[in-house]
């Protein structure tokens, strides 16, 4: 709300992102394809993160059912390409399934610009009908959270039983190319690469610009008191909804990117482990500061990747152990160290408020 | 005097579970006064306030605000929006957020979510808030973390954040509770300013506070109305003396014995 | 036996104080890495590559699936070692690349491309779910890789890139059918968890009623980790069914099984068929429950080849006394020893040289002889039905005599027409 | 007619199962607010406790003995599982009051390590649990209806439980002094109720009864080192439907559930009935945000 000075220390903050947009668009130049491929992934990633921290960080709502939009956004993307992949066939999921013809809800998806627009629109609006019911309800904290679960279990059932039109558990999977482009070919996976980059760029100055308007302000004082800021005259049950159906509109387009670049989706990624392991990334990176929801997205999905191949047998034992130290002993996360050792002088942070439950 | 009522309740009854807190309590606020609720504990202040910025439900009864408009079956944030304000007993800012922020989305302003999504700071809030700032006494504090002020300047923020919602009426749950006798000063000095330009109710303990000001005082009982009246009237009445003092005595001794 | 109780109390223990040590925060990942390290002396591969083979190992070693996986690693790692001790394969060590799929499609996808433009590995063994093979097929296609998959399967795939060495459905389950509309009767009631393989091979089985005179009498999917099967007891007690086709998985074998007897059902009361419920789900499930139930696989333990004899010998000194061999890990075991037959046939290890050395490659597998043919990339396999005795063992009731010729598509079916895809 | 009657038993036998389940949980996230996703590991700490129970039996004791190693298997399991439950409240737990949330993240990367860690000790594969022959058989009611005895052994259990748990919790001193740390932690403190040793202690308890369910599943499924994960969400479901701090709520939740998931499945299939199921729930909280039996405060959050 101060006027916005050039300051030493906002000019280092700006070079320092303006380094990082830089090592990200160069990487392709160092990293090899398959490198390069995972960084894309942990990218999509970092943009649901980012959906997420909107949500839990700033809005102290914690949605375990991202998975859901997630895989909403994925699945449309995943539905052209299949069609694309087929020309003009019936999937093959179908034809073993019994079904004879393409059902009619899959047709549309035969345009790009369809399934792009349907894979935020579809998670969004989903999101806006559920938010409408619960938080009008003022069904909020531990129950919101345990809600989302039951939706998850509802959305996961049905997408595995549906096997004729989902591809059950198998998902979709077995494209080959985008728009013309060839999925496999080196040249349309940097391609790829780069737009996700431009993505994870255009999503955080959304996030960005949302945060820092007064807008944001409303949804961290809802974080602070719901019922307060009732009383001043918001209708928090509209901040809400509009936040959550935001937050799932960027997690489908992450959705989006992920299928593009892992070339599959089952309903195993929007059931609950991963949507708790989404929520991991946000409190590992630090819940509240967006670059340490990304970070946390980016730095996670490496430690996992990693881990899992120097420990095939053993490696979830670390990441447990990993998530519980983080967790109990550093609320804050990554960005919250780093802010402690920066700001310890500037701020007088009064003990006795401890650290703040976002959302109770 | 036809003279509008800008807050009249009728009739008022609340159950929670079968238990009676209100019975049948009305209550009229002229535009511009300043009215004290009093009584013991237990005697339905609170719900009374609670039931008038809608956070309670009545389960009979009315509240009209300004003469035509039904307020018993509005939502909070509605009822905010007309002009309603509340200031809770214990502060209730936004402690993780600045002093300047806790202002900011206090202010009058259009509360649609398109709105607060695109708005920026006019220079003439600016300088709204500023004035606020400098009235409640926060303007060195104004980017410190509201959470981090003493219990007392919490109080003044919150009136703070009401008088820039430019309500026609507030509602002051004790504000001077738990504050030392320098601060209560200060609060007192605060509420005169804020009488002399809308409607004001206070629920309010300490009786030396209440005499400070020349206003009409009304004490509830077990939720009713007990009595109404100037200070002065409200203390000769053998009735109220009767629950009051005798709740006093009660509590000088329980004091004592501690 | 008890050697074994004694260890995992003390493992027990260990673990309480782990725990502690872990929660508290303090020199945890010292103290764990002891724990985890020790059964993993051959993981570490990846240095030089001067006399070494690299191959790829990618089965779920955490999450739901590793109840089933982890013992197949195990057979294709006795497997590799097994060759290396006799010198290899082209005279180069073989080393195995260990990674972990998880349970979760999209990261067998990931380890798979991993494995081959990473590690560089010249072939790869994984996989158990249908969903993990088909989630792995489009990288072994795009990369030109070779995937070793080990499980039955419900058919209808044959990918240039994956060399399919559990049975497809003509060499399980339709035989199977046909055995038993001959032997127990017309009735059938099928039971499945909601996947891709149960609902698949349904599908089939559905048509080949239709065509061989047999009648279905109900037909229940239950989901993933459903755990509790009363209401399906009920529905099958009224429906009366001769015979149950089971294509329930893992742990809901578990679950089905021990409340089918608690309901009074016994294997004398009603036939139950299962194509998931191997030598080592019977230790899991325990003897006392499934006596007298029946499966269809290609190989026991039990079974009297001049190779199981060694090959049962050898997993049980090398892994434990109490552990069992199964068919897939047998076909695990067998795909590794194929591949190597098929690189010093080829002499190298470039895939399609590989692939043309692999065409009508025989090998006197703990099946018996196998044969790869080379149009589908399957295996010739022996269909043999087993009863469950006492001591968790099966009893062969019937085989097919000889190696049945793989027909993925079932192409020599008349009533399979409407299930093969349309070109 | 008999298969009414059967659905009937089994939708009880179900509602117990998962009351059992939910028990653990209602007092560790219903009273003490901590939810706790390891609550699911704690019940495979119970099933496994059963397990080398009943190895013992067959190691050391003569045939003759072997089916009474169920019951002793029961304590061994709440024991078990208890010691486990102390000592994570008083390593972890104890710094997430007040951070449900956060209590919800982190008890899950324990339930993580604790699945990791029965991997490593016991082996990947299920591992079978041989129930004793008094268990084997049921109880014949109608001409082919048959009861049967583990079934009606999980609905005494499950009585029996909750009637230990009524008794400790509103009868005894100990519970006392729970319900008033519950209820107003500061004050009991002020009064001298030492408040981190009842939080142990009722954490520990919570973690002992997921052990028993532990040892009960061992009669009904599977004993993996996942077994946690297949009733964790249900449980939760149990207690949330209920109200939470409610032991009434959390029977009539499981009832519920139970039943209506019986009914369901058997009308049409077990997908479709499970998320019939949680639709209802989904559908019920929306009514009533706080449960079937709710606890109703003033305060302002």
């Amino acid at each position: 709300m101060q006027l916005k000075k050039m300051t030493p220390r906002r000019l280092w903050i700006l070079a320092g992102y303006a380094a990082a947009a830089a090592a990200l668009f160069s990487a392709p130049m160092f990293v090899s394809d398959f490198r390069l491929n995972l960084l894309a992934k942990f990218l999509a990633f970092a943009i649901v993160a980012l959906g997420l921290d909107l949500i839990w960080g700033y809005t102290g709502i914690l949605s375990l059912g991202h998975g859901i939009f997630f895989g909403l956004g994925a699945y449309a993307m995943a539905m052209y390409l299949k069609l694309e992949a087929g020309g003009g066939k019936l999937p093959d999921f179908m034809g073993w399934s019994g079904l004879k013809e393409l059902p009619l809800f899959w047709q549309p998806f035969g345009s790009f610009g369809f399934a792009a627009a349907a894979g935020i629109a579809l998670p969004a609006i989903l999101a806006l009908v559920l938010g409408y019911f619960t938080f009008r309800n003022r069904i909020r904290g531990v129950y919101f959270t345990i809600l989302t679960q039951a939706l998850v279990i509802i959305t996961t059932t049905l997408l595995i039983g549906q096997q004729a039109f989902t591809g059950g558990t198998n998902g979709v999977t077995g494209y080959s190319e985008v728009l013309g482009f060839p999925l496999g070919s080196p040249d349309t996976k940097r391609a790829l690469y780069w737009i996700t980059v431009a993505a994870l760029i255009v999503i955080f100055l959304f996030c960005r610009f949302i945060v820092g308007s007064r807008f944001g302000k409303v949804l961290r004082a809802i974080r602070d008191g719901e019922n307060r800021v009732r009383f001043i005259g918001y209708n928090p049950a509209i901040y809400q909804m509009v936040i959550f159906a935001i937050s799932a509109g960027i997690a489908g387009m992450a959705g989006m990117l992920f299928v593009l670049h892992v070339g599959i989706i089952s309903p195993s990624m929007l059931g609950i482990v991963p949507s708790i392991e989404m929520v991991l990334w946000v409190a590992i990176g630090g819940r509240g500061t967006l670059v340490g929801a990304a970070l946390g997205a980016i730095l996670m999905n490496w430690a996992k990747s990693e881990f899992s191949t120097a420990y095939p047998e053993g490696w979830t034992l670390f990441m447990g152990l990993l998530f519980v130290i983080v967790v109990v002993f550093m609320p804050k996360g990554v960005a919250g160290l780093i802010g402690q050792i920066n700001f310890r002088k500037k701020r007088r942070e009064p003990n006795h408020e401890g650290v703040r439950n976002p959302a109770v | 005097m036809k003279e509008s009522a800008i807050l009249q309740c009728d009739n008022v009854t609340v159950e929670f579970d079968g238990f009676k807190a209100i019975q049948g309590m009305s209550l009229k606020l002229l535009k511009g006064e300043l009215r004290f609720l009093i009584g013991p504990n237990g005697a339905g202040k609170t719900t009374m306030l609670d039931v008038i910025c809608g956070k309670v439900r009545p389960s009979s009864g009315q509240v009209t605000f300004n003469g035509k408009i039904d307020i018993t079956r509005k939502k909070e944030h509605q009822i905010a929006e007309l002009g309603i304000g509340r200031k809770f007993q214990a502060p209730s800012i936004f402690p993780s957020m600045s002093v300047a922020e806790n202002l900011e989305i206090a202010m009058r302003q259009n509360r649609s979510v398109f709105a607060t999504l695109f708005a920026s700071m006019k220079s003439e809030e600016s300088d709204r808030l500023h004035s606020q700032l400098q009235m409640i006494g926060l303007q060195d504090k104004a980017s410190w973390r509201a959470g981090g002020l003493s219990h007392g300047e919490k109080q003044w923020l919150e009136i703070g954040m009401m008088l820039l919602q430019e309500p026609e009426v507030l509602l002051l749950d004790e504000p001077v509770a738990g504050m030392t006798d320098k601060e209560t000063d200060k609060t007192g000095e605060l509420l005169h300013e804020i009488a002399r330009q809308r409607s004001v109710v206070v629920v309010e303990h300490d009786m030396e506070f209440v005499r400070n000001f020349a206003s009409k005082v009304t004490v509830m009982h077990e939720g009713k109305l007990l009595k109404e009246g100037s200070m002065d009237e409200v203390q000769s009445d053998d009735r109220v003396a009767e629950v009051y003092l005798g709740k006093r005595r009660d509590a000088d001794v329980s004091r004592s014995t501690a | 036996m008890k050697k074994r109780l004694f260890y995992q109390l003390g493992l027990m223990s260990v673990a309480l104080s782990l725990v502690l040590a872990g929660c508290g925060g303090n020199n945890a990942p010292a103290s764990t890495n002891e724990a985890t390290d020790a059964p993993s002396e051959s993981a570490n591969a990846g240095t030089s590559a001067g006399g070494e083979i690299k191959v790829g190992i990618l089965h779920s070693q955490s999450g739901t699936m590793a109840i089933s996986e982890v013992s197949v690693i195990d057979a294709e790692m006795m497997a590799i070692e097994e060759i290396n001790a006799a010198g290899g394969v082209l005279g180069k060590k073989i080393v195995p690349v260990l990674e972990d799929g998880a349970s979760d499609w999209p990261t067998f996808a990931e380890k798979a491309r991993k494995l081959i433009s990473e590690d560089k590995v010249a072939t790869v063994f994984g996989g158990w779910t249908s969903a993990s093979r088909k989630a792995m097929k489009p990288v072994f296609e795009e990369l030109n890789g070779l995937l070793w998959y080990p499980v039955q399967y419900e058919g209808l795939e044959a990918s240039p890139n994956i060399f399919y060495t559990g049975a497809t459905t003509n060499q399980q389950i339709v035989p199977s059918v046909t055995w038993l509309l001959e032997n127990r009767g017309k009735k059938f009631y099928l039971l499945g968890s909601d996947y891709v393989f149960p609902r698949t091979a349904n599908l089939i089985i559905k048509e080949q009623l239709k065509a061989e005179g047999g009648e279905l009498v109900g037909e229940e999917y239950t989901p993933l980790g459903h755990t509790d099967y009363s209401t399906i007891i009920s529905k099958i007690k009224e429906a009366d069914p001769d015979v149950v086709y089971n294509t329930l998985n893992g742990d809901s074998n578990v679950a089905f099984f021990k409340q089918l007897k608690d309901a009074g059902i016994t294997a004398q009361d009603l036939t139950t068929l299962s194509v998931s419920v191997a030598e080592e789900e019977i230790r899991g499930i325990g003897v006392d429950v499934l006596e007298g139930h029946l499966a269809a696989w290609n190989y026991y333990q039990t079974t009297e080849t001049p190779t199981n004899k060694t090959f049962v010998e050898n997993y049980k000194k090398k892994y434990g006394d109490d552990r069992v061999t199964a068919d897939p890990i047998e076909a695990g075991y067998t795909a590794v020893y194929l591949w190597a037959a098929a690189v010093e046939k080829a002499g190298s290890t470039d895939v399609a040289k590989v692939k043309e050395a692999a065409k009508e490659l025989e090998w006197e597998a703990p099946e018996g002889k196998v044969k790869i043919d080379g149009e589908t990339q399957h295996l010739y396999k022996t269909v043999r039905i087993g009863e469950v005795q006492a001591d968790g063992q099966f009893k062969e009731l019937w085989n097919s005599g000889e190696a049945v010729k793989p027909d993925p598509y079932l192409k020599g079916y008349e009533w399979a027409a409407s299930i093969q895809p349309t070109e | 007619m008999d298969v009414y009657v059967l659905q009937l038993f089994n939708g009880l036998s179900i509602s117990s199962i998962l009351l059992l389940v939910a028990l653990g949980l209602a007092i560790t996230f219903g009273l003490m607010k901590v939810i706790n996703m390891a609550h699911g590991e704690l019940i495979m700490i119970g099933a496994y406790s059963t397990y080398l129970t009943q190895n013992l039996f067959k190691d050391y004791l003569p045939e003759s003995m072997f089916d009474w190693y169920f019951v002793l298997a029961i304590p061994v399991s709440f024991g078990i599982a208890f010691v486990f439950g102390l000592i994570l409240e008083m390593s972890l737990i104890r710094f997430l009051y007040g951070r449900p949330l956060d209590s919800l993240l982190a008890t899950w990367g324990v339930g993580l390590v604790l699945q990791q860690v029965a991997r490593s000790i016991f082996g990947a594969p299920n591992v079978a649990v041989k129930s004793p022959t008094w268990l084997d058989g049921g109880l014949r009611i109608v001409d082919g209806t048959l009861l049967p005895y583990k079934r009606l052994f999980i609905i005494a259990l499950v009585i029996v439980c909750l009637a230990a748990m009524y008794v400790y919790i509103y009868r005894s001193h100990e519970g006392r002094r729970m319900r008033a740390v519950m209820q107003n932690r500061d004050m009991a403190a002020c009064l001298g109720v030492s408040t981190r040793r009842v939080d142990s202690m009722t954490f520990a308890i919570g973690s002992g009864i997921a052990g028993i369910a532990g040892c009960a599943l061992t009669l009904m499924g599977p004993i993996g080192p996942s077994l946690g994960t297949y009733y964790i969400v249900d449980a939760f479901m149990v207690v949330v439907l209920g109200g939470v701090g409610k032991l009434v709520g959390t029977v009539l939740g499981a009832v519920g559930i139970g039943m209506f998931n019986t009914l369901f499945e058997y009308w049409t299939n077990a997908s479709l009935g499970k998320v019939l199921v949680f639709v209802c729930i989904v559908a019920f909280l929306q009514w009533r945000p706080m449960g079937l039996v709710a606890m109703r405060t003033r305060s302002l959050d």
